[in-house]
């Protein structure tokens, strides 16, 4: 078992092992990305993943930087259009696993990727709700990676961009684990060396904590090397 | 027929001031080319259309040409934000930009409605967010006459000018393209009147595993535009410059930067 | 993960009495090696969905297997009638059959719409024929929301059982099919559970041009049924029967041979 | 100029000729694609054949015998599903010609091809309106093929399948030629050795006729060469 690792490297591995073998995964860019084909090189080797680019099966080596690089079509069973991805496959129920990021995410797990403060003169501007709004919507599970912090974990979103189905949602931090609860987040889990009290301070409401909370395992040997040759694949891609 | 036609000729011909403009590619097949001409046109008040603003947004936007937006992600892929789109709904810089916002799922379902020559589509999605109050012009609720189900619908989206870059065509004007397709079939069927720019004009489309071909008869003009997707990609032919985007951070961070930059690499 | 099968472990896992079963295949890569197995293992009153119910539910019907057909087209392409469906609606033999008729656009729609999960598709259509009343429980008029345009929407089908013919599949049940791609893949998508027989079982499925490919995870089971869609045909392996499109004519003339040939070529 | 030519031969040479060079054409299997693939064998190469099959440019060398022949698939621009052909291709308005037959036609030109006598008990059970009600009501131009008689032309339909769009019309029998015109058709033209009392004869209605009249052509020797050519291509193929 290794022990130097980053907070940021152990989320990204937890996220992994949400995803369970033979699941179908829609995947957003970035750290939802790194952690499914994460999951796939090691524990769930026949996930198939599907991009929101119209790649499904997509089995890239490297990790694309965006939803479309080519290695994505070059490596799937099917390309198909963007509308038939969101039409057929995606709101079509196919889909068991949504796997994203967001900006914000508040108790009750209303996801944020679009503005901070005021939507008609917001202080920071975000990029929008992409393919998450219908993600979210219309998969069995959603799995939300964000790191956590009282600017992130808001009583309530500045926007509802996305509300995740009524099904399972987990969202994964660098400091441990939530699952919605009757309609709440509550901390499940926390990272080794976390505290509940770090895990709480870092909450923007008052943070319920399951009675069986549980703690993470650390990154295995194999885990790490395996994420750290995808990230350094990807960082000789970007240069 | 589509008109094979230069560049120049055919942005000048087919995009004016006011008009609203697609300039579509999922990622793949961006057509930067044609976008730096109506920069360099100086078109002006053009409402703007695509899922991904990417770069080529990003620009047309700092350098003044667009009046509104309609988008559904407006992010740097993989790097960050889109700096002057940030900057022109932050702050009116170079001028005020309305916006109009969709999901992807939302921005898909219109421009196949405009490809169907539908004055809407359906689709679940956008219940329960904000995007549904905040574009309540274009999102609406309909119920099926059926079930009564309730469901979202939004509007067609038919430009006056749709505009992608492709593989190939042949000399009569026939497109074919392959990789990521995308919406580009969608938004040249969508769109009034279309431009598809080319890495190459060649005699005969060989078919191949994956493509489509959109027949000449249903494009307004072809025009040769070599590494015309460049940072973005061309399947088979180049790939992304994912340099370039990590850059464009930096290039675009400052008005007089991106000024600057602009006027020696795209006018 | 599809089931990979024999066809009659297959049909008897997924096809029951009274079950809706869409065996389609436009023109091209009917399913008619499924269909001969549904009438061997003397399913009943099964509704009978095809855009274009051709020689196969001719049979199917005529052997009493359909209490309900929904279609848009019932004749023999390039011959004429189709004699046992039309002896079925004209003279109840061997049963009643209840008909839910529309056009093909509206049938097209009415899969797509079941492959997207939405309870209805909208279309420009049915306005002004008399389809619009004779099946008024599964056409109705909705109006846009945004621009008050009248158009005609249709009830999404979403069969128990879609059945197709495809040329291959791989050992994980992985699907693929070319040429004339119908409405395949809608109706796979669309159905509850599904079943695709295949001209041959392959190691791997090299991509072809104008291939599409239907994921082992999308399908329920695959059998495999060499020249498993004659008299109709599958792309690249066998033509089309035309000669047996036509000998049909006379086979199917008289319900004493039709049944005595059904004995002879299918039980 | 060749004078041995049955009536059908006309019909099918005058259908033709309706086609214009560098149209965009539905077709319908039968009569209407004879006729089309005639039209594009001799004075209107550059016509493009659409086929509700999918397929898009279609070239045959022999005439189909069905409406998804491989022929018209190896020979197309491309292939398409048939939601998509019917949706962004017909409905979208990229059509200019339909070719279409039907059983009976009425005064306002509507098409019947579904039933003879009552829907719910009919005395003959047609094969039904297919692709004909969107393609009658999407194209900018009507082309209709049909023998005239007075079961066939009727002062009104049994069934109303198909209601051609506002556009023009034109009907082409084997005893001459009819247009839309205030919404009648008129009797615009008689074929060779055709009176207008015949033409009223095999008319289930009072027939207008055109005050300026005028007489069909009869069949090129070029024309008939290809026509006979097609067919007994045809004829191979169905044996």
């Amino acid at each position: 078992m290794s022990e130097d690792f980053t907070a940021d490297e152990l989320m990204t591995v937890s996220s992994a092992r949400e995803l369970q073998d033979r699941t179908v995964c829609f995947v957003g860019i970035g750290l939802p990305s790194t952690a499914a084909n994460l999951a796939r090189l090691t524990h769930a080797p026949r996930t198939v993943l599907v991009y929101e680019s119209g790649t499904i099966g997509s089995k890239p080596a490297a990790l694309p930087l965006s939803i479309g690089d080519g290695e994505l079509a070059e490596t799937a069973d099917s390309v198909v259009s963007v509308p038939e991805i969101f039409n057929y496959w995606l709101q079509g129920g196919r889909i068991d696993v949504g796997f994203l990021g967001a900006a914000q995410v508040d108790r009750r797990g209303n996801l944020n990727s679009t503005v901070i403060g005021d939507y008609d003169k917001p202080k920071v501007r975000l990029p929008g709700g992409g393919g998450a709004p219908e993600i979210a919507a219309m998969v069995r599970e959603v799995i939300v990676i964000i790191r956590q912090s009282e600017r992130s974990f808001v009583e309530e979103v500045d926007f509802r961009s996305s509300v995740p189905a009524t099904g399972d949602m987990v969202v994964i931090t660098d400091l441990g684990v939530l699952r919605r609860q009757d309609d709440e987040l509550v901390l499940t889990r926390v990272h080794p060396g976390v505290s509940v009290e770090q895990a709480k301070e870092a909450t923007g409401w008052d943070l319920r904590v399951a009675d069986d909370l549980d703690e993470t395992d650390p990154p295995s040997d194999e885990e790490l090397r395996v994420l750290r040759e995808l990230r350094s694949a990807l960082e000789e891609a970007k240069a | 027929m589509a008109e094979v036609q230069s560049l120049e000729d055919a942005v000048r011909e087919l995009v004016h001031d006011g008009d609203s403009v697609a300039l579509e590619g999922f990622t793949h097949l961006i057509p930067f080319a044609a976008g730096h001409e109506i920069i360099r046109q100086g078109r002006r008040d053009l409402t703007l259309i695509r899922m991904t603003p990417d770069l080529i947004y990003d620009q047309l936007i700092g350098m003044g040409c667009a009046g509104k937006l309609i988008f559904s992600w407006g992010g740097n892929p993989g790097v960050g934000s889109l700096r002057r789109f940030r900057d022109a709904v932050e702050n009116d810089w170079p001028r005020s930009l309305e916006i109009e916002e969709h999901s992807h799922a939302g921005m898909a379902n219109r421009y196949a409605a405009g490809a169907s020559n539908l004055p809407f589509a359906v689709l679940r999605g956008y219940l329960g967010t904000e995007l549904m109050e905040r574009s309540a012009s274009t999102v609406a609720r309909v119920e099926c006459p059926f079930t009564g189900e309730e469901l979202a619908a939004v509007p067609a989206i038919r430009p006056d000018v749709g505009i992608v870059h492709a593989q190939r065509a042949d000399r009569e004007g026939n497109v074919q393209l392959w990789g990521i397709v995308g919406v580009q079939k969608e938004i040249v069927l969508a769109s009034e009147r279309s431009l598809v720019t080319v890495e190459e004009i060649v005699d005969e489309l060989e078919p191949r595993p994956g493509a489509i071909v959109l027949p000449t008869w249903s494009v307004t003009a072809v025009a040769e535009a070599p590494r015309g997707a460049h940072p973005s990609y061309a399947h088979d032919y180049y790939d992304r410059d994912n340099g370039f985007y990590q850059e464009w951070d930096e290039i675009s961070r400052e008005r007089d930067g991106f000024t600057r930059w602009m006027e020696e690499n795209v006018l």
